[in-house]
């Protein structure tokens, strides 16, 4: 057990009780702060595995843009645990058991890939995730995806305008 | 670290959001689990990817092998990002106009 | 070995947190004294002057006087919320000084020390990064409130930070495609190696922009929109008492020691002295010069903070973003053009 | 000459499509000169083709590939040579008097409608010459569907009324079904031959199993029954009355019905090798003979009258064909087309004259009105009836003693015919011109003879009634003068008639020549004085009501077909299509209100379906092993 180890599984458990408690949370300002949580832990994980750039990108466009839009929006609408709108108990329980179902078939597939089997993911080293080897992919490789990317940011933008634009 | 467990993680984060997304009527919520589930993915395309270099490396010491992998994510996020603004948009809008952020307001279609 | 963790580097590494924590903070407690004192002359009266020789005691009886102060949490605020805000605020402010090169490697007992916490390789973005989580310690806080002109103070704040936050990182962009690296450290030796001259001088635009967004990014006048007294009371931290409050205006000061060392490193050398050629120093001196050097240019942006503070009036909020979106924005992506059109001609 | 073969088809149709197309703008005299010019053009050309054809023989043209695929070459040619040329001149010829007497006849029509009228006349002429013309099959059936429309066209001219609407469809309708059987003759040569040029499919006929030809000259003759007015599909023709007259002249004299019968006489090689096709032809013709001419005696319209006698002298023509004189058929067509355009044309004179007055029991003593028209009308009478020298005495006669040495019954038959074809015409002679009149009083003090325009053709046509014949005197009355035979002998290769001896020709001839005079002797002095005015009864009702043939197809046929399509229309299409459709319909109106239910367009179980189906399909992938062992148990 060696400290990347010890790292994965503090991470880990970080994460999965996050998550949790974004569906727990009766609260919504609650819930997008542990969602901020389970990006930090991911972001953690991602600098495991040696892929700084994915992890600070990570960190600066979810939990430093997108959540902090979120925040914004529930902030703007004074959403709060009083106005949550509550399913009911048995539509929760069947999205639960579905969620669970799910989740127990689609372990006992990975369990049983011969694929997988002693497949290692490499921690701590590796240069493909350092932003040079990235960039140098992005900007030969997938320089078109990358600008189109660009375009559909720029469309969103306009979108987001238009729609959110009081008429 | 063996792959199956980041495949494990990823599966119950991802299993996580599907819950949220089944299991509440706030529409944020919803949409914030969804970007779990988009964060589920892309942690495993991480992982995958540093599987596949590690595999290469075995071979050859100096590879690239396993660099689309984090390309995907970098994309997978600007997709999510320009979701995001499109979608929140979209729900101000609607609580613009049903004072409610329940998606179950949105059912109008139905008749 | 317990972990096969090399606990010599740790406990280096933590002194070095801890120094680099207690000075930021004292810097930031002096850094009142000295916002009083130059308002004060630029007012033209003596400023504070009764605790200690020339009132330099007086930051510890302002210390001492939030920390005395009634802890009140209004009851129907959203308690763990309240809390985390200025907490929240107080982290991001120190988070950002890891990446920071105090100065060149000292020699001690046998060990090369660097006196950088850590040089990671995205240093730039992990500025950004933080920078980023800033506004959340001023939105938790603003909403936990739950007081109208709070959260309207805080979503104002929020949303100056954003905005000022994308033009920041487009000249930092431009600043990027001439240096070629994202560590700071190899940013700094750049600028000391010789022949070359500090960034300031290949990005002169970038580096106005980036002061620009600084101001904003720190809520400083003439962008402190978050904390109009006139328009929203106090700001999002009206219903903050005690030391909770000490830590929102701590963090403040905080913020803009940091943003001087960031300025200072990016774009003016860092550690670097001008026209002095430290390897022919011994390294600990060469350090020890490194080190006031640098704090030397931290003070004069401090100084040129408050002289800016006291000097020019608020904005008004359409103005404030009519700036950052349809000034500032273009001006970096210009800057950006322009800086990739000299690379393209010059090979640089 | 050969290079100008194209102008003759051309022109009527250059003339239908100027008279058609400019029909606002041409005054009437443009258009009767441009309808009445290009026929009279295509004659004279037609004429120089004739001298032509004698001269050197067959003038075949071909002009382009009509239909070129694999297996199958159908070149559009025209093959001019004596059977066509013949016909081209009766064609034009006739149809030129037949125009010229239109531009009077129709001189009341407005001007778009008399352009119409012309427009239709040309390219009736053009159809029929498409159809004399062509080098195959094909372009024959061209023109036979080109005579069917403008038949359909001209019948129905005076579209405003109702009745002659019904007149025009049932002459359409009844040449379809014949066109049918024609069709798929036409398809069953292609099939066995691979070509519908005259020259190969004859050169090749010998190929043919006897029930190939049998069958292939059977479906050509049921069209011929259709086109050329034969039992059974005889009943449009009489309706076709209600065409303008000189309309009716030209279908019956000159082209049209003569259609079936130059369609037979182009195929006699194929039809001299099926006997059966032949007797049945016989049998249907002379059949077709008396039924038409039974009708005709109590006929009391003058069209009508006339109408049934060109049914009945089809009949002969077909006699002449199933017996295999072909030589006589095509000889009775000629001269059939000079003395019944000239009966139609005068009766078209004297309906003119009466004031469209078709009834004859309201005429009489119309003598000392119209002398002229009186005299052609008498001249074309004696031709009918067989009366020698006049011309159709030559031509009745050799279709006779070809059918004698066939069977004598059929010559028994056939003179029988020729009597009442006496009685009936002298009959309707008697009561028209002799006599005193019985018309209203306004109707006498209008009485007049025509305009030249309307006597001329008249006149021409009587002496063509007269001498036409002339060209075809038997061999036992001066030997070797018979120049028609002689000019279609390179055509009608398989004449085969009996010899007989001389003595017993010339007592046939007589014979039927004496029994048709006893038969106008006893007209004219039956009708003269007392002409039959009122309502027949007994046989002689059944005789006038046509012996009940149109009421028994319409209880045979139509009204079956009637009931049957209405059982359709209102139980099967209302019941039974409809029910399934509107059944389905309303089956999936009421699943979809059913399965509208699972969509209460809440966002929430719409996911929580999807991931369900998820989980399912992953089951199914898990395990599709057990799953296709499984099914392969049951299935």
């Amino acid at each position: 057990m060696n400290v990347i180890q010890v790292l994965f599984w503090i991470l880990s458990a970080m994460a999965l009780v996050s998550a949790l408690m974004v569906l727990l949370s009766k609260n919504p300002v609650h819930s997008v702060l542990w969602l901020v949580a389970v990006f930090f832990a991911i972001s953690g994980h991602y600098i495991l595995l040696n892929a700084q750039f994915i992890a600070i990108v990570n960190l600066i466009v979810y939990a430093g843009a997108i959540m902090v839009l979120f925040l914004f929006v529930i902030m703007l609408m004074n959403l709060n645990k009083d106005t949550e709108p509550q399913k009911n108990i048995w539509m929760k329980l069947a999205g639960a058991i579905s969620a669970g179902c799910l989740l127990m078939i689609l372990v006992s597939l990975i369990k049983q890939a011969p694929e997988l089997q002693a497949k290692t993911a490499m921690m701590n080293e590796g240069g493909i995730g350092l932003i040079a080897n990235l960039g140098k992919a992005l900007f030969n490789t997938y320089v078109v995806p990358f600008e189109i990317s660009s375009i559909l940011f720029l469309s969103a933008m306009v979108g987001a305008v238009v729609i959110g634009k009081k008429d | 670290m063996p792959i199956q467990y980041y495949i494990y993680l990823s599966l119950a984060l991802f299993c996580i959001g599907i819950a949220g997304v089944l299991t509440r009527r706030n529409a944020i919520i919803i949409f914030m689990s969804v970007e779990l589930m988009l964060n589920a993915v892309n942690l495993l395309l991480v992982a995958f990817s540093k599987m596949h270099h590690a595999v290469a490396t075995a071979v050859d010491k100096v590879n690239n092998v396993g660099t689309d992998g984090q390309i995907f994510v970098f994309f997978v996020m600007v997709v999510a990002a320009a979701e995001v603004s499109v979608g929140l948009a979209i729900i101000v809008m609607m609580y613009r106009n049903a004072h409610s952020v329940d998606v179950n307001f949105l059912n109008r279609l139905k008749n | 070995m317990l972990l096969s963790i090399d606990w010599i580097l740790f406990l280096e590494k933590l002194i070095l947190i801890a120094i680099v924590i207690f000075a930021s903070l004292g810097i930031a407690l002096y850094t009142t004294f000295a916002e009083r004192k130059v308002a004060a002359a630029l007012q033209d009266r003596p400023g504070p002057n009764r605790a200690g020789p020339f009132g330099l005691f007086q930051p510890f009886a302002d210390g001492l006087k939030l920390i005395m102060k009634e802890e009140i949490i209004p009851n129907t605020s959203n308690k763990i919320l309240f809390i985390l805000g200025p907490f929240l605020a107080m982290t991001a402010a120190l988070m950002t000084s890891a990446v920071i090169p105090w100065s060149s490697d000292v020699h001690l007992f046998g060990r090369v020390i660097p006196l950088q916490i850590a040089d990671v390789n995205i240093g730039i973005l992990y500025i950004f990064a933080v920078v980023s989580l800033g506004v959340y310690g001023i939105m938790i806080g603003g909403w936990a409130s739950n007081n109208k002109f709070s959260l309207m103070a805080a979503l104002r704040g929020a949303s100056q930070a954003i905005s000022y936050e994308l033009a920041m990182g487009l000249s930092l962009i431009a600043l990027l495609m001439t240096t070629g690296t994202l560590q700071l450290g190899e940013i700094v030796k750049q600028q000391m190696a010789p022949g070359h001259w500090w960034n300031i001088v290949y990005q002169p635009l970038g580096f106005l922009i980036f002061l620009i967004c600084a101001f904003a990014e720190c809520n400083r006048t003439p962008f402190d929109l978050a904390e109009a007294e006139n328009e929203l009371n106090f700001g999002y931290h009206q219903e903050y008492s005690s030391m909770k409050l000490g830590f929102y205006l701590f963090s403040e000061y905080v913020n803009m020691f940091i943003s001087s060392v960031v300025m200072a490193t990016l774009y003016f050398g860092g550690y670097d002295v001008p026209f002095l050629n430290e390897s022919l120093l011994s390294p600990n001196v060469a350090a020890i010069v490194g080190i006031i050097a640098l704090l030397i240019k931290v003070v004069i942006f401090i100084f040129f903070f408050m002289w800016v503070r006291w000097t020019i009036p608020r904005f008004r909020y359409d103005q404030l973003m009519n700036l950052g979106w349809k000034s500032l924005v273009p001006l970096a992506l210009f800057n950006m053009i322009i800086t990739g059109l000299f690379i393209l001609w010059f090979g640089k | 000459m050969s290079q100008l073969v194209y102008l003759v088809p051309l022109l009527p149709l250059a003339g239908f499509l100027i008279n058609g197309l400019l029909r606002k703008s041409l005054s009437k005299q443009a258009v009767s000169i441009i309808g009445c010019g290009v026929i009279l053009i295509a004659f004279l050309i037609s004429l120089g083709l004739f001298f032509q054809v004698k001269a050197n023989g067959p003038i075949i043209q071909t002009y382009f590939n009509f239909i070129d695929i694999k297996g199958l070459n159908i070149p559009f040619s025209f093959q001019v040579d004596a059977l066509s040329v013949l016909f081209m001149l009766i064609i034009t010829g006739v149809g030129f008097l037949i125009h010229v007497y239109s531009t009077s006849y129709m001189h009341e029509e407005s001007t778009p409608h008399f352009a119409r009228y012309f427009s239709f006349l040309n390219l009736f002429v053009f159809s029929m010459l498409l159809l004399v013309m062509g080098g195959n099959y094909l372009i024959l059936f061209l023109g036979w569907e080109g005579v069917g429309l403008c038949s359909y066209l001209l019948i129905g001219y005076w579209f405003k009324n109702t009745d002659y609407n019904y007149a025009a469809k049932k002459a359409f309708i009844m040449n379809r079904i014949g066109d049918v059987g024609f069709l798929l003759g036409i398809f069953w040569l292609v099939a066995k031959l691979g070509t519908l040029t005259y020259g190969n499919v004859f050169a090749a006929a010998g190929n043919l199993s006897a029930v190939d030809v049998t069958g292939i000259t059977i479906l050509l003759f049921i069209g011929a029954t259709g086109k050329s007015a034969q039992i059974p599909l005889y009943t449009w023709l009489p309706d076709a009355m209600a065409g303008p007259t000189p309309v009716s002249a030209l279908i019956h004299a000159a082209t049209m019905v003569t259609a079936g019968v130059y369609m037979i006489a182009r195929s006699n090689i194929l039809y001299s090798m099926s006997a059966v096709t032949e007797n049945v032809i016989a049998i249907i013709g002379i059949a077709t003979v008396l039924l038409a001419a039974t009708i005709a005696i109590k006929q009391n319209d003058i069209k009508k009258v006339l109408a049934y006698s060109t049914v009945s002298q089809l009949g002969y023509m077909f006699l002449g064909l199933g017996v295999g004189a072909y030589n006589g058929a095509v000889f009775h067509v000629m001269t059939h087309a000079f003395f019944k355009a000239l009966l139609f044309l005068g009766a078209g004179s004297v309906i003119h004259a009466m004031g469209n007055e078709q009834d004859i029991r309201k005429m009489g003593g119309l003598r000392k009105y119209m002398p002229v028209t009186h005299i052609t009308f008498l001249l074309g009478c004696l031709a009918i009836s067989g009366i020698p020298p006049f011309s159709g005495f030559f031509s009745k006669d050799e279709i006779l003693a070809a059918a004698y040495a066939k069977n004598p019954v059929l010559w028994v038959l056939g003179v029988a015919g020729a009597a009442l074809t006496a009685f009936y015409m002298f009959r309707l002679y008697a009561t028209t011109f002799l006599g005193s009149f019985r018309g209203t009083h306004d109707q006498e003090h209008h009485l007049h003879e025509s305009p030249a325009a309307i006597t001329l053709p008249l006149i021409a046509l009587a002496i063509l009634s007269v001498i036409g014949g002339w060209i075809g005197i038997p061999a036992v009355m001066i030997p070797d003068a018979n120049a028609f035979h002689h000019f279609l002998q390179p055509v009608i290769t398989t004449e085969a008639i009996a010899e007989m001896p001389h003595a017993t020709e010339w007592l046939l001839m007589v014979v039927s020549v004496a029994v048709a005079v006893i038969a106008i002797l006893i007209a004219l002095g039956k009708f003269t004085k007392r002409p039959e005015l009122n309502e027949p009864q007994g046989l002689g009702g059944f005789l006038a009501h046509k012996w009940y043939i149109d009421e028994l197809y319409d209880a045979v046929i139509v009204n079956p077909l009637n009931a049957l399509a209405g059982f359709f229309k209102n139980i099967i299409e209302k019941s039974g299509i409809d029910g399934i459709v509107n059944g389905v319909g309303r089956f999936i109106l009421y699943s979809s209100r059913q399965v509208r239910l699972v969509q209460s367009g809440q966002v929430g179980s719409y996911i929580l379906f999807m991931v369900l189906a998820i989980i399912v399909l992953v089951l199914i992938w898990i395990n599709d092993g057990y799953i296709y062992t499984y099914l392969s148990k049951i299935f």
